[in-house]
């Protein structure tokens, strides 16, 4: 808060401080500078780079301009529309967003290189279409907002739509939806296996920055009088990047930083330095290398202590799980998958008939992390069933998976590194939990359940909420992810070697939670296991799977005495 | 010059924050093939990478002829005389076979692998396929070959039996016996308790990432092993 | 047959081969290293002044080769070694990097030789008769050069140690380290490699263009999606990007209008982003 | 939005009394008042950009004239400081640049030498507070208040010149060839109406996409198989050079005359001698131009820089007549009031590198030259005296 009113008073003084010259760069540099927090957002929390971005800008500065000139007369009905050319801008980028999100195989570069081409067919439509655009030498006489006769009057209005859009983009951040950006930007198939449609979440990360950079562009056109071609072009898509990347994507400043930064130097050195471009240069890239994290970067610690002021409000109490949530038999019926040649699942049945905790071992490429990869919907399979209790499941992704109350903890521990405790935790109340609006309500970041309660009592670290997933022990990562996966209340729950790597006395721990679990749970819980000390002390029924099928099923003891598996384990001379 | 040995003491380590292996000790020396056993999941294939320098030593040391080597890159501990055939993806599947021979050697003549194509003609018939063509025992075979036509002191072959027909398993044992005589060390991580009882010198059994048995075939007798293969 | 369509479908073989080979150094940094060196034109642009100089001072025209090589050469050691190899697994920073190195690039050759445009002579000036029309000769030389370049590339990736050692790399770095291939090393020379290719596309295409600090910016557009369209990584993806990008844009130039092919070639690219985002040869 | 030159309100005199305490802290931002005497010319030339190529040669010219003017009494006894401007960038830039030059400098006179898109933007920015004045090629038709151009219009360019060649080289058929934006389809435009006055007709009109990396194999091959009698290029910098090179290497240039609307000494320089035969320019300015002025602005130029001293051409000779129109027009006006300058502005008369001119409509009657390309140099082989501008703005 404090921040925020501070950032406001500079934004009055500046002006009168400055003068009037200054007055009218912010003023222009306000609206770059909207845009440049919309890429910051894509970039620096959602993870994905637009090189296109000036497109958004542009298009809303042309219809602006277009309507301006049309209601030249009665410039009141411009004034009301200019939402509506931002709103054009943001549709636009969401299904944009959409179409390529949802593609397979879309990776970073694509998505970039899409929207860079785009930009540049803007370029062109805007130069070639005299007619409509004006061409080359631009859509001009576009009459100013009414009653803003005076420099200063406009970059107040500038400046009051750039703190509009930081405002926006502070409260996104803060909200459910700008942790889910950043926890996919960390780690995107975690966040599908909680049940989040992380293409939606990515193509709305792109609607809002193509909202804001509408923003700026609606008022460049009445503040500029004219709209030439370039605001649509590849020049200006580099610029804001480099701002971004200059000031600090990441941080909700950071873009607008970059953009007065470079934008006032750039205009200081331009007329007097004659190889300015050179420094900027060298300035780009020392950034780059030194300071990935730009300038804001360098300033953090220094937030970071106005940021530590806050104090904890009292948590909430999150909705009781809406979804079915009876325990549900998992089977699995001659389920095949296969990668090019290699069968890796080969007509594999496995039927989890009851609640309880079952164990599955196998030697290496025996399938058993495959199986769960099936289950979840991460692997498709050629031909079978998968049935959770009366529902198919086989062929739905991941995250409608997760959505009938399939909970998964991958072997590795799998968490968001850089986002709080607390927000981990949040993230799996909200996956089961959270309606769509809800995620724009930063009160649910305080979202607590009883089971959470219990599981912070048992493990303390758990609630010791601002200290960052990355810090913890490789022992308590696991008791986290673990520790996730519980709190969407899951009616199977699979775990993929919980104990990989734990000294004993974290093994211990981890096997009294699971055994907890069963409990509490009261679904089947299955487990892939190597350590045959844990499968004995853990498992009701061991299941073992060799190629890709079922080997032998029954309890621990009727599997170590069962010939067909010592041959597997022990290898022989066939 | 002394008989060459790979020397690692106390060795731990893992992925990341993962500690996979603790304080595992044991030596390879001239003339001799340690074995390590356990079932999988144990952190044998983590030692080698240790031992070869793909995973950082959390604590303890590695010592190639009494120098310590840990913080050398694995292209490194190549030149200085060790040859490493990895369990998994043991074979470039991109290359053909023949390449994936020859990769390093100045003359790309196969001469110094006919000896090796007597005893498995397969390699010398898919010479021209590329090396993903080959089944998984096949490729195992493809890497055994080039590893130990490598001829370095120091020879690390992570599960050489794996999905090997016993025959071949056989020629493999002829080959490392072939070699050993000629002053080679070996590392070998087995599942296959049989084929390891037929080239082993010294054992390392393994259980959780720690040493649970070390000691030479007189000295360990296979119930004891089996106690820790057995599920 | 008619003169016309004759000469145009040549024009549509020139404009595939040149960009083949204009795309070559970018597809193999891309390709094998996973680095997007947005200043791949400004190397062409070296390409094409060291051939203004040799010519300016009266040598033959070949020699601009060696010279170039030793330039890019040189430059792109550097360049990989001061801000691409700390930037590995982290492309849109090697991306801003690159613009910051296009950037400096171009004010380099414009502090040196200014901002006019030079004029480099054609080497080989003249025409031949071919099927009943007259086509520079120096053009179809370039057809038959950009050809052998991409060929022989091809075969050295294919055949020779260096060649197999790249594949091996790329294909298992894993084991590539096991056998003794320093991984570093081997991507440092991949980058100097591309950035080579490049300044020979400079060379070549240096005669028909004006040479100008700013020249590099035409080429790398379409050499990216040339690229990207065909697919990363094979050559064979990289000549089926050129015949999509250059083909289409050059059959519709010849058909309709330049404007039309321009908006085809984007259009097209962003298809092929899309739709087909591995390319027409995807990569195993 | 107008900037409040007189009359400041409220905010600007506590932003300038704020400014003023600022002043100490922040020394690089706020310039220190100008010295009242001084006229300023606020100069918008290409210093970045591909355009910053015509930079140096604007800049010189501009800095003759302010020097010639200067030892002369400079202007109502007041020295010319000359404030070169970047207008290579982006339009916004521009503008930005022009209301500093306006707030900070108080500027007398703005001169002008870039491209149309910036102009406009100029225009709307300026408002006619300052007097504005154009000078390089364009397309005509600019009649914005209290705005003067000096340039080279179509009609001017294309009249004489297109009539000449269709008479004396018979050159009936004529392919029009451009890039896509407002200027080369003005000229196009009216060239149309001349060929239709002289009993020709167009052979086909295309245009290639503006900014875009263009190339030609296409459409030269299309040119010859319509074999016209003569090509009107509205090509400008990089494309220029790169059709006629095409041109020239498909072997067109024996046969078909080539009449390009943009081409000065740099871009004849990057077509190349072995490019340039059969190729025609027409202008109002060559370096090399035959009339006695243009010799004697050559000499001094040279004697001022020196024979390193950036190539002369058009775009930057212009520059020289700039300043001296501004002269000529505050002089008469009595000062820079806008209207005074408006009614002063017809019939004034000034030297420009080529020769003296004179003022009609806002717009320059002027001497024009046409020139064949001998290897990198122009040999002018037709002067049309007194050209009229075809375009007349009312006062």
């Amino acid at each position: 808060m404090r921040a925020a009113s501070l950032v406001v008073l500079v934004a009055i003084v500046l002006p009168l401080v400055l003068g009037q010259f200054w007055a009218y760069q912010l003023g222009l540099y306000a609206l770059y500078a909207a845009a440049a927090v919309g890429l910051g957002l894509c970039w620096g929390h959602a993870g994905f780079l637009p090189l296109g971005q000036a497109l958004f800008f542009g298009l809303a500065a042309y219809l602006s301009g277009l309507t301006f000139i049309a209601f030249a007369n009665v410039p009141i009905v411009a004034v009301l529309l200019m939402p509506l050319f931002a709103s054009v801008s943001a549709l636009l980028a969401y299904a944009i967003g959409l179409l390529v999100f949802r593609r397979p195989g879309e990776s970073g570069a694509y998505f970039s290189m899409i929207t860079l081409a785009l930009s540049l067919l803007g370029f062109q439509i805007a130069t070639s279409w005299n007619s409509v655009t004006g061409g080359f030498n631009g859509l001009k006489g576009i009459p100013g907002i009414p009653g803003l006769d005076d420099i200063s009057d406009v970059y107040y209005v500038s400046a009051a739509a750039l703190l509009a859009v930081l405002a926006l983009a502070g409260w996104l951040f803060n909200a459910p939806i700008g942790v889910l950006w950043r926890a996919l930007a960390q780690n995107e198939r975690r966040l599908q296996l909680f049940g989040f449609d992380t293409n939606k979440l990515k193509s709305v990360a792109f609607g809002v920055s193509g909202l804001m950079a509408g923003i700026g562009g609606a008022i460049y056109a009445p503040q500029q009088g004219i709209v030439t071609p370039q605001v649509v072009g590849f020049g200006l898509s580099a610029d804001l990047v480099i701002w971004a990347a200059v000031g600090g994507r990441g941080s909700l400043l950071g873009p607008v930083v970059g953009t007065l930064l470079v934008g006032s130097l750039t205009a200081q050195l331009r007329d007097s330095v004659p190889f300015w471009e050179v420094l900027m240069a060298v300035f780009f890239i020392v950034i780059v290398l030194v300071f990935p994290r730009g300038v804001a970067g360098i300033a953090e610690p220094l937030l970071r202590k106005i940021e530590r002021r806050k104090r904890t409000k009292p948590s909430i109490a999150a909705p009781a799980n809406p979804a079915e949530r009876s325990p549900a038999r998992l089977a699995l019926q001659g389920v095949s998958v296969r990668v090019g040649e290699v069968t890796i699942l080969d007509q594999l049945s496995v039927d989890f008939d009851q609640a309880g905790i079952f164990c599955v071992i196998g030697p290496n490429g025996a399938g058993k992390t495959s199986m769960f990869n099936a289950v979840s919907g991460e692997l498709a399979a050629v031909s079978g069933q998968i049935g959770l209790g009366g529902a198919e499941v086989m062929g739905l992704a991941p995250n409608r998976v997760s959505g009938l109350g399939v909970a998964r903890k991958l072997q590795i521990p799998s968490v968001f590194p850089d986002l709080a405790i607390a927000d981990n935790l949040a993230i799996a109340l909200w996956s089961s939990r959270a309606l769509r609006l809800q995620l724009l309500n930063p009160r649910l970041r305080r979202w607590k359940s009883p089971m959470l309660d219990e599981l912070q009592s048992r493990y303390p670290f758990l609630a010791s909420g601002a200290r960052k997933a990355a810090e913890l022990s490789h022992g308590e990562q696991q008791i986290l992810e673990l520790a996730m996966a519980l709190l969407t209340e899951p009616r199977v729950l699979l775990l993929d070697e919980p104990c990989a790597g734990l000294s004993p006395e974290e093994t211990a721990a981890v096997m009294d939670l699971v055994r907890w679990a069963a409990q509490r749970l009261g679904g089947a819980i299955i487990i892939i296991e190597h350590d045959m000390t844990l499968v004995k002390e853990l498992a009701e029924i061991v299941y073992v799977l060799h190629n890709g099928a079922l080997l032998a099923k029954g309890s621990v003891a009727a599997i170590q005495a069962d010939p067909k598996v010592r041959a597997v384990y022990v290898g022989g001379e066939k | 010059m002394s008989a060459p040995r790979l020397v690692f003491e106390n060795a731990t380590g893992g992925y990341g924050s993962t500690t996979i292996v603790r304080d595992l000790s044991g030596a390879a020396t001239s003339g001799e093939v340690l074995c390590v056993l356990g079932r999988n999941g144990v952190g044998k294939s983590t030692l080698m990478k240790l031992l070869f320098g793909y995973l950082p030593c959390l604590s303890g040391r590695v010592l190639l002829d009494d120098k310590p080597i840990h913080g050398l890159d694995p292209s490194a501990r190549h030149r200085l005389g060790m040859t490493y055939c990895p369990q998994e993806r043991p074979v470039f599947d991109e290359l053909p076979v023949r390449d994936n021979l020859t990769l390093m050697r100045a003359n790309r003549r196969l001469a110094p692998f006919r000896r090796y194509f007597d005893r498995f003609p397969i390699l010398e018939r898919r010479l021209t396929q590329h090396a993903g063509t080959l089944s998984g025992g096949e490729k195992k075979i493809l890497s055994f070959v080039r590893g130990l036509a490598e001829d370095q002191p120091i020879v690390l072959l992570d599960e050489p039996s794996e999905g090997v027909q016993w025959e071949n398993i056989l020629h493999m044992e002829a080959f490392i016996a072939e070699k050993k005589a000629a002053g080679t060390a070996f590392v070998v991580v087995e599942q296959n308790l049989s084929f390891a009882e037929r080239i082993a010198d010294r054992y390392l059994v393994m259980d959780q990432g720690r040493a649970m048995l070390e000691g030479t075939p007189a000295t360990i007798d296979r119930s004891q092993i089996l106690a820790h293969l057995h599920v | 047959m008619d003169p016309l369509i004759v000469t145009q479908a040549i024009n549509v073989l020139y404009a595939v081969s040149t960009l083949a080979v204009l795309a070559l150094g970018l597809a193999v940094i891309f390709g094998l290293l996973g680095v997007l060196n947005i200043a791949h034109g400004e190397f062409i642009m070296i390409g094409a002044y060291c051939a203004y100089l040799i010519q300016s001072w009266h040598w033959p025209y070949l020699v601009a080769v060696p010279l170039t090589l030793a330039i890019c050469g040189v430059l792109g050691w550097l360049v990989e070694w001061i801000m691409i190899r700390p930037l590995y697994r982290r492309p849109f920073d090697t991306l801003v990097a690159t613009w910051g190195l296009s950037l400096l690039l171009r004010k380099g050759a414009e502090a040196m030789f200014g901002l006019g445009y030079r004029s480099v002579a054609i080497p080989i000036p003249g025409r031949v008769d071919l099927l009943g029309t007259e086509y520079p000769i120096y053009r179809l030389v370039l057809i038959a050069i950009s050809l052998a370049v991409v060929a022989g590339l091809v075969i050295w990736y294919g055949k020779s140690r260096t060649g197999s050692r790249i594949r091996a790399m790329v294909s298992n770095p894993e084991l590539a380290q096991a056998q003794g291939i320093s991984v570093r090393r081997l991507a440092a020379g991949t980058f100097i490699v591309g950035t080579c290719l490049a300044g020979l596309g400079g060379v070549m295409v240096a005669p028909l263009v004006p040479v100008q600090p700013f020249m590099g910016l035409d080429y790398v557009l379409r050499a990216f999606f040339a690229l990207i369209v065909g697919g990363l990584g094979s050559v064979s993806g990289l000549l089926s990007g050129a015949a999509v990008i250059g083909g289409f844009d050059s059959v519709i130039s010849a058909a309709t209008s330049a404007t039309n092919g321009y908006f085809a070639v984007l259009v097209l690219a962003i298809l092929f982003l899309w739709l087909r985002p591995r390319g027409i040869v995807a990569r195993s | 939005m107008t900037i409040q030159k007189q009359g400041p309100t409220r905010r600007t005199l506590l932003g300038a009394a704020a400014a003023g305490a600022a002043l100490g802290t922040l020394p690089g931002l706020i310039r220190p008042a100008a010295a009242a005497n001084e006229f300023k010319i606020g100069l918008f030339i290409a210093l970045s950009g591909p355009a910053s190529l015509f930079g140096p040669t604007q800049k010189a010219c501009a800095e003759l004239a302010t020097e010639e003017i200067n030892k002369n009494g400079g202007i109502l006894g007041r020295q010319i400081k000359l404030i070169p401007t970047d207008a290579g960038g982006p339009p916004a830039e521009s503008t930005k640049s022009a209301i500093r030059l306006m707030l900070d400098e108080n500027v007398d006179v703005f001169v002008g030498s870039h491209d149309s898109a910036t102009r406009e933007a100029l225009v709307a920015t300026i408002k006619g507070t300052v007097p504005y004045i154009y000078t390089p090629v364009y397309e005509g038709s600019e009649c914005a208040f209290n705005t003067y151009v000096i340039a080279d219009t179509p009609e001017q360019q294309i009249r004489p010149s297109l009539t000449w060649m269709m008479k004396e080289r018979n050159a009936k058929g004529i392919y029009l060839i451009g890039d896509d934006y407002v200027w080369p389809r003005k000229c196009n435009e009216q060239a149309r109406q001349y060929i239709a006055e002289n009993g020709g007709k167009v052979v086909a009109e295309e245009y290639v996409p503006f900014g875009a990396p263009n190339k030609f194999e296409e459409i030269v091959t299309r040119i010859k198989s319509a074999k016209p009698d003569a090509v009107l290029i509205t090509l400008v910098g990089a494309d220029n050079v790169n059709f006629n090179r095409t041109f020239a290497g498909f072997g067109l240039d024996k046969d078909i005359a080539r009449l390009s609307l943009l081409l000065e000494e740099n871009t004849l320089l990057g077509i190349g001698p072995e490019s340039s035969g059969n190729l025609f320019s027409s202008m109002s300015y060559f370096a090399n131009a035959p009339s006695e002025a243009a010799k004697k602005f050559k000499a001094d130029y040279v004697a001022k820089f020196g024979d390193k001293a950036p190539q002369l051409g058009l775009i930057g000779a212009d520059c020289y007549g700039g300043v001296y129109c501004a002269k000529a027009l505050v002089t008469k006006a009595g000062g820079t009031d806008a209207k005074k300058c408006m009614a002063a502005s017809e019939g004034i008369t000034f030297p420009t590198a080529a020769g003296t001119v004179a003022m009609r409509g806002r717009h320059v009657d002027k001497t024009m030259f046409l020139a064949t390309c001998k290897g990198t140099e122009f040999d002018i082989i037709k002067t049309f005296t007194d050209v009229k501008s075809g375009d007349e703005c009312k006062a």
